[in-house]
């Protein structure tokens, strides 16, 4: 069917139920601080994972309304880069490295150890949502290796115990 | 000597039979030149030994399959993967990428779901071969020296391979001989 | 802002500075042993003892010996710099009481290690040592001198000619020459340039970049400034890692403190040169360091890449000139022009100049950052500085490059770290990451694990890269659970060709380079691991016929 | 525009400044096989079938998007690139499930039709079989993943002719797949408007009419150069 007449659009219905929501504000004085430039697609698309925690369809169309891009286009930047998520993260984040140095000294048996017990695999969130499970490329701290990012903090030289042991007290 | 040929019907539909049949006068012709030793189109049980040229028809499918292809390897100077399922895995394979239980759900669509009486997969041994995990293409399985392509290769295809390997020479097929589909 | 005015504000900051300097490793790797704490502590420790008159704690970038950290370094007690090592932060009154001589059991360095002695800092010159947070510490040490110097003594061919005459060459991998390239762009016809500082330091196992950019951000800047004036650009893009975030709060602070004094913004040192610089943060897409890649990222696009020609230095941002330089190769600029392109050259071989910055890591007892000039022997580093393997174990390889590089046997050990000498053995420079191996590693693994990196880090634009590295990862993943046969190494062998061969950027076209390279010089360990292939190909058949048939 | 003068394959040809290789080649009635590239729109240099060896460069260069300059010396047929070639479709062919057989484009497939003219007989890479969906909620199309082979026609045919900016590429490597607007179902699609440019453009049977049975399905590529032409050059006739 052409272009509905009689609906009404998707992106006037999230603009208009965007207007309720705070962070909706937050995020266009940080688009407008880019002067609503496309080229700041990536820069828009940080912010807003920041406020949200992770990018919904609602507010990837949001964006390409207000940077005046096609929805294909935002979903296609959005989904080419590993940093961003579309899926809402569990209540802790766990980072193992697998960075070289951290691959050598051990990082694999950190992850299979953490795969488990929780009973996930990375990228995936335990059904209590307490925790999501991720694995990051090279974190650049390779002289404490193997390094472990709990909750943004980057813990040093871990063992599949200590690890472990990091959890139980994070959740 | 005549050549010592055979041909083998595995997972697939028997079209490449069918258009193998479809050579009509050939066959004739083909009969004089060939001892054909094992066929679905003949009645002989078991594979023989020493047979210089085999073709194989379909996929490998399930454990019977693989255990007659190993066989016919042993026994066979010459295998030539005869049509899309055997060249490609086709049809047959599109069960591979429904994941680990596609073996179960192609059991159960078959024997319970479009069953119309006496639904139920049938247990007892012998009576339906154990699925593989996956289809395979026959080279996936063995080694293959040659390939007919097709769905299924038009009888002149087939004829073509037949004529190149009773003269000697590597069959070889150019162009729109080579056609998948 | 005049350069006397800028002389007569470092004089303030110098006047203001006390006679014992305590200097806190605050980069990401002792972040994350708690320094930020351990600085806390220590100036509350400062004020408890009552030795504010004449003890200050500074906040400083990496010091290099990351596996050795927290580290604290000691400045004003004696000739010597003191180095503390594993510091806790339950150690701020002891190390507090030890600079009026108490006794401290805080393990301390020798700063005439090897490690240390070794290096030769250019790049790193001020890493550890200024605030990275104060832009007056980067003044103090001679900074923006070489940017005012350009500008008032200087034509921007006469930059380009320092540059060519020290004989610098990309820092990022490839090592084209870093003279030739500021040519190129200064050369190419174009209103609008632009100068863009590669940060987006991917390879797993190295943190060369980060470093510099969380320890002396003003050195990058100035770096490109100078570039800017050089090709006729007056707009820079700084891309980042989004993993690096200290490296990117520290560029922001720098580039406001930079603007605030005037020299970045509009007619910096009061002459008709104006240059501006944004930082771009990446997402987290190796890919994106490839030049045509990251342009696209800093566009706001997916980080694809596309054919060269046209290279970025005719057509790249908008289709502007564009000049890529990696972060190390930015870092270099100042000193080429404080010292001359004539100095540069002195150092390091004939076709490599100057100095390489190396994250040593891996099995090996001293884990850091180095410095060291070109031509140095592997061994020296691995060995000497490195201290070898750890209690047990013998080194059997040496990766360099990254996914990009190679595995370097350990009979190779004597072979000088140059462009050309780690090339031949089918490795490469790459950026810097050295990731030493012992005799517990299994290189078969190793290929592996940098075959999945290529894998899921291909941006699927072209299919070699996209479908040729999933099959090369898939039979190597049959050769390790022991499924594979000589068939699938002949396969794999032959993907290695193709791939590299067909690839359409540097990622594909490198992506085999691990497993080419273990292949090469361990082979033995791959063959170990075949099955028979007891129904693979049968000795050669004829099938001949009495009469011949006709058609 | 000066004239160029160069070397295909052996014979001297010359050409106007600024053309690619393959369009010169083209021209002289080289054949150099070609996926992602389409009359019409611009060139990506993505499926890599186009590499032709230019003398005195170590490179394969795409001839798709690479220019012709004066006394280039090209092959555009060797051994090493023939297998390459053959190489480049066998990884096509593993990577998603192709099953000609019960193709729409069964007999229309510029994929089919690449692997028979370079002699592929089978392919000696394990299959993948990925899972991947077909989408049928297209009043008109259908969009059938298994097929795709990524060469981003439709992308750039709704971007650049259409103007729609309807289909792109989403995520990456070997997930890499066309989406509509944002990933949604095609029929939900609010920017499609149904001008079937992307199923003419598409080379296998990964977009089709609905309705087309195995073998029905023929893509219309002259229509969009057609289009091309007329709104560019004002040339309505060939």
């Amino acid at each position: 069917m052409l272009p509905l007449l009689t609906r009404e659009k998707n992106a006037d219905r999230v603009l208009r139920h965007a207007s309720g929501d705070k962070r909706f504000k937050i995020l266009e004085v940080h688009m407008k601080k880019h002067q609503f430039r496309q080229d700041a697609l990536i820069e828009v698309l940080h912010k807003a994972q920041e406020l949200f925690g992770f990018l919904e369809d609602d507010l990837l169309l949001f964006i390409a309304a207000k940077l005046k891009l096609p929805p294909s286009r935002v979903f296609g930047v959005a989904t080419f880069y590993h940093f961003f998520t579309l899926k809402p993260q569990g209540e802790h984040t766990c980072v193992v490295c697998l960075g070289t140095a951290c691959y050598v000294k051990g990082a694999d048996k950190i992850m299979a150890a953490i795969q488990e017990k929780y009973r996930i695999k990375a990228g995936e969130t335990t059904p209590d949502n307490q925790l999501s499970l991720l694995t990051a490329r090279c974190i650049g701290a390779c002289g404490i290796a193997p390094a472990v990012t709990f909750d943004g903090h980057v813990a040093p030289k871990l063992t599949p115990e200590a690890t472990l042991e990091k959890l139980n007290t994070l959740i | 000597m005549k050549l010592r040929v055979a041909t083998v019907w595995l997972g697939g539909c028997s079209g490449c039979h069918m258009s193998f049949l479809d050579m009509d006068e050939f066959l004739i012709e083909l009969a004089g030149l060939i001892d054909l030793v094992y066929s679905p189109v003949i009645d002989v049980k078991e594979f023989p030994e020493a047979v210089d040229v085999c073709l194989i028809e379909g996929a490998v499918c399930n454990e019977d399959n693989l255990e007659i292809l190993r066989k016919i390897r042993e026994r066979t100077k010459v295998l030539v993967s005869f049509g899309d399922c055997a060249v490609t895995g086709n049809v047959p394979a599109m069960r591979n990428p429904f994941g680990p239980d596609n073996r179960e759900n192609v059991l159960q669509r078959a024997y319970v779901e479009n069953a119309r009486n006496n639904p139920g997969v049938p247990k007892a041994d012998g009576i339906v071969p154990r699925l593989l995990e996956q289809v395979v293409p026959v080279h996936e399985a063995v080694y293959v020296e040659y390939y007919l392509p097709g769905c299924p290769p038009p009888a002149a295809r087939i004829k073509e391979v037949l004529v190149q390997i009773i003269n000697g020479q590597a069959p070889l097929l150019t162009g729109p001989q080579l056609k998948f589909g | 802002m005049q350069l006397d005015d800028l002389k007569a504000l470092v004089a303030k900051h110098i006047g203001a500075r006390k006679k014992i300097v305590l200097r806190t490793c605050m980069s990401a790797g002792c972040m994350s042993s708690q320094a930020d704490v351990i600085k806390r502590n220590l100036e509350a420790e400062v004020k408890a003892q009552g030795r504010e008159a004449e003890v200050e704690v500074r906040r400083v970038g990496c010091m290099g010996f990351c596996g050795q950290g927290p580290l604290i370094g000691v400045d004003g007690l004696s000739a010597k710099e003191k180095l503390f090592e594993f510091v806790k932060p339950t150690d701020a009154p002891a190390i507090v009481a030890s600079l009026q001589g108490a006794a401290c059991d805080v393990q301390v360095g020798n700063p005439d290690h090897p490690f240390f002695a070794r290096q030769m800092r250019i790049v790193r010159a001020n890493g550890g040592i200024v605030d990275p947070e104060r832009i007056e510490d980067y003044l103090a040490v001679g900074g923006y001198q070489a940017l005012h110097q350009v500008l008032t003594e200087m034509q921007p061919s006469e930059v380009v000619d320092e540059i060519t005459t020290s004989g610098l060459r990309g820092r990022g991998g490839a090592g084209f020459p870093t003279g030739l390239k500021w040519g190129t762009v200064a050369k190419s016809a174009g209103a609008k340039k632009y100068v863009v500082c590669n940060g987006d330091e991917g390879d797993p196992g190295a943190f060369m970049d980060r470093s510099v950019l969380e320890s002396d951000p003003h050195i990058v800047l100035e770096g490109m400034a100078i570039a800017a004036y050089a090709v006729g650009a007056d707009q820079g893009f700084l891309y980042v890692r989004a993993e690096y975030p200290l490296a990117i709060s520290r560029l922001q602070t720098a580039i406001k403190q930079a603007k605030a004094l005037g020299l970045l913004g509009g007619g910096i040192f009061e002459s008709p040169f104006n240059f501006n610089i944004d930082i771009r943060i990446g997402a987290g897409a190796f890919v994106c360091g490839e030049e045509t890649a990251l342009m696209a990222s800093v566009e706001g696009k997916r980080g694809t890449p596309r054919p060269r020609p046209p290279f970025p230095a005719e057509s790249g941002l908008w289709g502007c000139p564009t000049l890529i330089n990696n972060v190390e190769t930015f870092a270099n600029i100042t000193a080429i022009i404080n010292r001359g392109g004539a100095w540069y050259a002195g150092i390091g071989t004939e076709k490599s100049k100057g100095t390489k910055v190396f994250a040593l890591t891996g099995k090996i007892k001293n884990n850091g950052l180095i410095e060291v000039p070109m031509g140095i022997p592997l061994r020296q580093i691995v060995e000497e500085m490195g201290g070898g393997a750890p209690a047990g174990g013998h080194i059997k390889s040496v990766q360099t490059g990254g996914p990009s590089g190679g595995c370097i046997p350990a009979a190779y050990l004597d072979t000088p770290v140059d462009y050309e000498s780690l090339t031949k053995l089918g490795s490469i420079m790459g950026s810097g990451g050295m990731v030493v191996m012992d005799d517990a590693t299994n290189m078969v693994e190793i290929a592996k694990f940098y075959m999945e990196f290529c894998m899921e880090e291909s941006c699927g634009k072209c299919i070699p890269c996209r479908a040729g590295t999933a099959q090369m990862f898939h039979l190597l993943e049959k050769i390790t659970q022991r499924r594979g046969t000589a068939r699938d190494l002949a396969k794999l062998e032959e993907l290695c060709d193709m791939v590299r061969h067909t690839s359409l950027c540097g990622l594909g076209q490198t992506a085999p380079n691990p497993v080419a390279s273990t292949l090469k010089f361990f082979r033995s360990e791959y063959e170990a691991l075949l099955q028979p292939d007891p129904f693979g190909p049968r000795p050669s058949v004829t099938t001949q016929s009495a009469e011949p048939v006709t058609l | 525009m000066a004239a160029k003068t160069l070397i295909i394959d052996g014979k001297a040809v010359s050409a106007e400044e600024g053309a690619t290789v393959l369009q010169v080649a083209r021209d002289n009635n080289v054949a150099i096989p070609t996926l992602c590239h389409l009359e019409g729109v611009y060139d990506v240099g993505a499926c890599r079938l186009c590499l032709v060896e230019v003398a005195g460069s170590t490179k394969l260069q795409p001839a798709c998007t690479t220019k012709i300059s004066e006394g280039m010396n090209i092959q555009t047929n060797s051994d090493r690139l023939r297998k390459y070639r053959r190489l480049t479709l066998e990884l096509l062919f593993a990577e998603r499930n192709h099953v000609c057989a019960v193709c729409v484009s069964n007999g229309h497939c510029e994929l089919q039709t690449l692997a028979y003219s370079l002699g592929l007989d089978h392919v000696r890479y394990d299959y993948v079989f990925p899972k991947w969906k077909v989408d049928v909620t297209h009043r008109l199309f259908g969009m059938d993943h298994n097929r795709c082979i990524l060469c981003t026609r439709c992308v750039r045919v709704c971007w650049h002719i259409e103007g729609a900016g309807t289909k792109n590429v989403a995520g990456r490597g070997a997930t890499a797949r066309i989406i509509s607007d944002l990933d949604q179902p095609w029929g939900d699609s609010e920017s499609c408007t149904e001008c079937g440019k992307c199923v003419m453009a598409c080379p296998t049977g990964a977009l089709f009419h609905k309705g087309a049975t195995a073998g029905e399905m023929e893509h219309d590529r002259d229509k969009l150069e057609f289009i091309v032409n007329a709104r560019e050059k004002q040339q309505w006739l060939p």
